[in-house]
């Protein structure tokens, strides 16, 4: 196989699988909570070891302190 | 050999004596922020367990049967991160709509898992050491496993822990990381259990 | 409207990102491709010095396919720098079980005596057990196969099957043909 | 923006001291665990590393007025992945030792929480220099948390301090100093690592306690020493008062 080839094919592949990510990933977000999950929280713990920013407790507990 | 024997052998050993957490290393972030109260650290076990066991079933024939007959093996860390964060969001979506009870037991474990490296590394170890279909299966289903076994024995102890008088320096994660200590001495033990049995 | 140019924003973005990022690991595959395939047979000359002693190198090289000796991928013969006398082969063998991949370099002499053994890679998830159990037993002269525990049961029945299977191959001087 | 003096400065201690990402915020624990055997190896890691985030955050904070906002998930990741593969591929090129030594943990940079959440903590939202130098501080203040878990784990489990088995372009250097017969093992060993990084933790958050303990202590004597010269001052009154009276 060619070398270009070869490299048109890892880009397509390689955007197939992001606009994969990308549609479960907006389908995600605009699917509605289901009834009785509204304010889901992790037992009232916080996540005391980590500081991941993309973690959703970590912005959920900021925004709930800027309260 | 009988091939099921091997797998079950294969199994065990990746549960127990070569456990996730304690003698690989791979998702220690989770191991000990989950771990407070054994709901949660049962949820995430949980939550573990089904994207690793996904992942495993997607990403081998994805490297076999598609990347290495392409030419482009070398891309294997950029499909697999791509494919678990989507796996991580197709399954949140489907319980989210289909069921929301359980939804409401493991949905919020589930954007985390992204970033666990049990699952990467699983699927990625799998690939890298030119292990067979069946191993690596054995071996998901096994680390798995072993991950929900071990955070879900580790929070029962913390929660032991946080009413124990420790001496003030180490409350919290410095007695919680010795004990981690203490459990991987204890499952070093285990190794060579069924010597037994002739392979 | 404003929400369809939007989205072609968004897709050209994440596109050209995606596109962008398989053409630098195209080309960072390209640059060091090379240089990868040249330490693996770095690697190999290295593996012969280990087990035949300084100034050993290959003076031939045979892939081998026989179907009877699942493990040997490879025959060497070795001979001292400078000259063409042979003293000795080493097959390449590669096998895997349940713990991964690894590929041994066996090094037998002329009078069909096993020499040693070394390590060209080793792709298994707990080498370090194998290693200092195993790999290092056998290269300091100790040929009694005891298998070590590894894990459940045994890891290192790979090894004794490949270093076998190298010498019925060399009983059987399967180069020849 | 008006940025204060110094602040190039203190952008980069923050990775170091204040918010380092291993004992501070406890972020990249898993690397921090098994590649600390060995201090080449440690070091190794710590440079990868380093390598990652500073691209990362470099090209995020450069793309960071073209990435949207609800686009910023998938492209920080494609972008981390990118580097992660270019950083695997070149050391597999030039130092074979090391990469067959680091294994899946560096393609397990991906997931490091520490890269992610610098970009979306820091470099989303901060021009190029500032990003790079926080990118800086974060790997260097990183490598050197990775270096003294790796330090004591040498130390203790060899005895030995040994060079030159990774990074083969320099000469083989072995310096045995505990003997053979009294290394202790257990810290080549899973639960070694686990017990230095536990004894770590404990010893700062001892100096911790202590320098909190030290502050509330001259809090106290500030106290005692006011109430005291209040006092006097008072007596002093008191005192001039009767003069004033006997007069």
């Amino acid at each position: 196989m060619s070398k270009d080839l070869t490299l048109v094919i890892a880009i397509v592949i390689l955007t197939a699988l992001v606009a994969i990510f990308f549609i479960s990933f907006v389908a995600y977000r605009k699917t509605p909570m289901p009834k009785g999950c509204e304010n889901l929280k992790m037992d009232q713990e916080k996540c005391a070891s980590c500081s991941n920013e993309s973690c959703m407790f970590h912005k959920k507990e900021e925004s709930e302190d800027n309260k | 050999m009988n091939i099921f024997v091997a797998f079950v052998l294969a199994i065990i050993s990746s549960m127990l004596m070569d456990n996730v957490v304690l003698s690989r290393f791979y998702g220690i972030c989770p191991f000990l922020g989950v771990s407070r109260k054994v709901n949660s650290s049962l949820g995430m076990g949980v939550a573990v367990v089904f994207v690793i066991m996904l992942a495993t079933l997607i990403c081998w024939p994805f490297y076999t049967y598609i990347l290495v007959p392409a030419g482009i093996p070398f891309m294997d860390t950029v499909a697999y991160i791509l494919v678990i964060a989507s796996l991580v969001q197709l399954t949140g979506l489907f319980i989210k709509k289909y069921s929301p009870s359980l939804y409401k037991s493991l949905g919020i474990y589930l954007p985390l898992i992204t970033t666990n490296c049990a699952v990467l590394g699983v699927a990625q170890g799998n690939t890298d050491q030119g292990l067979s279909f069946l191993d690596s299966i054995a071996n998901g289903l096994g680390t798995s496993i072993g991950f929900l076994l071990i955070i879900v024995t580790f929070s029962c102890i913390r929660t032991r822990l946080e009413t124990a008088n420790t001496p003030k320096a180490f409350k919290g994660l410095p007695i919680a990381l010795i004990t981690a200590a203490i459990m991987a001495i204890a499952l070093v033990g285990l190794q060579g259990l069924f010597s037994g049995i002739k392979l | 409207m404003a929400n369809a140019k939007h989205y072609i924003f968004v897709s050209i973005t994440l596109g050209s990102i995606a596109a962008a990022s398989a053409l630098l690991i195209g080309g960072a595959n390209y640059l060091t491709r090379e240089k990868i395939t040249q330490n693996e047979i770095n690697s190999i000359n290295k593996g012969i010095v280990a087990i035949f002693g300084q100034s050993a190198g290959i003076i031939e090289q045979k892939e081998i396919a026989n179907d009877s000796y699942k493990y040997v991928t490879y025959y060497y013969a070795v001979s001292k720098e400078g000259s063409d006398e042979n003293i000795g082969v080493a097959y390449r063998t590669t096998g895997s079980n349940m713990y991964g991949k690894i590929s041994l370099l066996v090094g037998f002499n002329l009078s069909n005596e096993f020499v040693s053994i070394s390590v060209i890679s080793d792709e298994q998830t707990y080498a370090q057990t194998l290693t200092d159990n195993y790999i290092v037993p056998v290269q300091d002269g100790t040929r009694d196969y005891n298998d070590v525990s590894c894990g459940a049961t045994y890891g290192a029945k790979l090894i004794r099957d490949m270093i076998n299977d190298a010498s019925k191959a060399n009983e059987a001087q399967i180069w020849k043909d | 923006m008006k940025r204060e003096k110094g602040y190039t400065k203190k952008n980069f201690l923050k990775g170091i001291i204040n918010e380092n990402p291993l004992f501070v915020s406890i972020l990249g624990t898993c690397p921090a665990l098994a590649t600390t055997k060995t201090l080449e190896a440690a070091i190794g890691m710590g440079i990868l590393f380093t390598v990652v985030l500073i691209c990362s955050s470099a090209l995020v904070s450069l793309l960071r007025k073209v990435i949207s906002e609800e686009i910023r998930t998938p492209a920080y990741i494609v972008i981390i992945a990118t580097f992660v593969t270019i950083v695997k591929m070149f050391t597999n090129a030039f130092l074979p030792d090391l990469y067959s030594t680091l294994g899946v943990f560096i393609s397990l940079i991906v997931v490091n929480c520490i890269v992610l959440g610098r970009a979306e903590a820091y470099a989303s939202k901060n021009n190029v220099f500032d990003s790079f130098i926080d990118a800086l501080g974060m790997g260097v203040g990183y490598t050197l948390a990775l270096l003294s878990m790796a330090f004591f784990r040498e130390f203790l489990g060899t005895g030995a301090f040994a060079f030159g088995n990774i990074f083969t372009f320099i000469p083989l250097v072995k310096v045995q100093i505990i003997p053979k017969e009294y290394v202790m093992s257990i810290f080549q060993n899973p639960a070694g690592a686990f017990i230095v990084f536990g004894l770590i933790l404990a010893v700062l958050a001892f100096i911790k306690n202590r320098k909190e303990e030290y502050k509330a202590y001259l809090a106290r004597q500030e106290k005692i020493r006011k109430a005291e010269e209040a006092k006097k001052a008072a007596l002093a009154t008191a005192a001039n008062k009767e003069e004033g009276g006997n007069k």
